[in-house]
């Protein structure tokens, strides 16, 4: 399939058409350069394929062609390479010039071999080129048709809770254990007579309550102490937020004055 | 019987295969060439492509492959999915069962909710409720019943079988605590299913 | 050896005829159905049209009938002008083909020019590359690989089937640059090793 793989014409050292706009790259002109050494690959001369290099650009040069840069560093490498190569083996450096020289060579066979294989794909038996399929195929059809799936339950469920969404709504407040003001008032205020020195407040609760009933006696407790305060008839003490609050029977006003 | 195709005959047979309109044996002769028996050629393939699943006719003078007529469910395959009805869809079914004929705003002033277009349609492509004529108030509303189908799909002989309110109570549907827990958790339910569907 | 096709068999061949696209066994089976021989009915029909004017392939685990290669002179129409791809193109392709999955720089790494942007998009355009996914190292690279619809344009039951593939990867010229000369060190002191002994 040369028509779709045209390769690119292999220059003649001796021929200088230079046109660097042909080529892919110094990558892809070092490959050309390489195949005109007609052997394979692997044994290609790299020190030779590095003069051939020069030699090229340094005809284009001549010729006042622009070149791009990348072109000019490939080549500055190979000058590199090339001096190093001919270095004796002793004053070599690091990397040795033989494994740079191998590496390039390297990637010469791969890009090589790539470049075969992409022109022994384009020349595959193609559809629409080759082989031809159906120009205007029927086509295949599936026609996804939904089964609706519903339980008698489901609807009468459902029906249910239509019929409890929009039902007018009745609230009713749950009654629940809880001891009265009232009755925290006479509790405490009996209790507080019989307490001569601080108490702490817990004390004055009805002892075995159940959680929500002790929280309400407490609530209420608390309240009716502050109330039985205002009338004077009992004393609260807390040492600071939080800490437990004491209660005792009012010391009378003149003996308070006394005490003052 | 059986005998190697001959090239002739291989390119007609390519030609009336990649071609987009049946082709005359005009037609044909500008692919395949003077030269050979095309007559001859096209009665061989026909013969050779009877009874299979494409076979080669002629109509009008051109001739073209086609699929076998008996073959045509392949060609357009239906397939049933199963699907469960929306909540909406539920409700709405329920509400027209319970109360029909009743028109979409009667529907909707039941639920307490606006009923989308795309519900009555799941219903009826559903084959569970019809339309059934106009209520004849301003406006002339569209009004709904259920069908036989509908009947038929939920086991119920007749309208009369539906629970009434009393038994609907007494199955605990009509408690909106535990129907509104239940609502969620269904809910929440239907959602996982969805994620890991 | 000709014998009446049955209808499973029939079925399968009228799906095949009528595809837009290749089909998968499980494509087949939606529109043929789970009862039949599915493998045994492609493996006869392959034998049937073998030799003919249109074959039946399989690529990339998808089948599709097709004209037969030698037939493209009959069918090859002047006005069909495939456009050529680049040599970038063409190379990029290659690279991807046999050793995806490959990042860009990858690419670039073989080609010794950068990747230019039309390149990849050509050839995704063409619905013979995609990208898939991004491989964990820095910059989480996207990596791109062939396509199905690449196996069945080109001809190819698999990758496996991809010119030369065997050959390459035997002369390691699918290896990195880094991993070969690890490999040619390795061979050379083990040979230097033997020499001294």
């Amino acid at each position: 399939m040369d028509d779709l793989f045209t390769p690119v014409a292999a220059p003649r050292p001796d021929m200088l058409t230079v046109s660097f706009e042909s080529w892919e790259g110094p990558l892809d002109l070092l490959l050309a350069l390489a195949r005109t050494q007609k052997v394979d690959l692997r044994e290609i001369s790299i020190l030779a394929l590095t003069e051939q290099y020069l030699a090229y650009i340094d005809g284009a040069r001549q010729l006042k062609l622009e070149l791009a840069a990348d072109y000019l560093v490939m080549a500055a490498w190979l000058a590199y390479l090339k001096s190093a190569l001919l270095l004796p083996k002793e004053a070599q450096p690091e990397p040795s010039p033989e494994e740079l020289a191998l590496r390039l060579q390297l990637r010469l066979q791969r890009l090589h071999a790539m470049r075969e294989a992409g022109a022994r794909l384009m020349a595959r038996d193609r559809i629409g080129r080759d082989v031809f399929v159906r120009a205007k195929p029927e086509g295949l059809r599936l026609v996804r048709r939904a089964k609706w799936d519903a339980s008698l339950f489901d609807m009468l469920q459902a029906y249910g809770q239509v019929k409890a969404r929009t039902q007018p709504v009745i609230h009713r407040v749950a009654v629940r254990p809880v001891m009265t003001l009232d009755e925290a008032i006479q509790r405490v205020g009996a209790l507080v007579g019989a307490a001569l020195d601080w108490t702490r407040i817990e004390s004055f609760l009805p002892s075995g309550l159940d959680a929500p009933m002790a929280k309400s006696a407490m609530a209420s407790s608390f309240v009716a102490a502050l109330e039985l305060a205002r009338q004077g008839r009992l004393d609260i003490r807390q040492e600071g937020i939080f800490e437990p609050i004491f209660l005792r029977a009012a010391t009378p006003a003149e003996e308070r004055e006394r005490l003052l | 019987m059986t005998q190697e195709p001959d090239d002739f005959l291989r390119a007609v047979e390519a030609a009336l295969f990649v071609t987009e309109e049946p082709l005359t044996l005009a037609d044909l002769r500008l692919h395949v060439g003077e030269g050979g028996d095309l007559p001859g050629a096209l009665a061989t393939l026909e013969q050779h492509y009877a009874g299979r699943g494409v076979n080669l006719v002629e109509r009008g003078g051109r001739w073209h492959f086609q699929t076998a007529a008996d073959l045509a469910h392949i060609l357009r395959r239906e397939r049933e999915e199963n699907r469960k009805l929306s909540r909406a869809a539920m409700e709405t079914l329920a509400i027209i069962a319970y109360h029909e004929p009743v028109s979409r705003a009667e529907i909707e002033a039941i639920r307490g909710v606006q009923v989308a277009k795309g519900t009555l349609d799941v219903l009826m492509e559903a084959g569970w409720v019809r339309p059934a004529g106009r209520r004849e108030v301003p406006g002339r509303p569209l009004i709904y019943v259920t069908t036989v189908e509908f009947l038929s799909h939920f086991g119920l002989s007749s309208r009369r079988d539906l629970p009434g309110m009393d038994d609907l109570r007494a199955a605990g549907l009509l408690d909106p605590v535990d129907l509104a827990l239940e609502g969620l958790n269904a809910q929440s339910a239907v959602e996982n299913d969805e994620e890991e569907a």
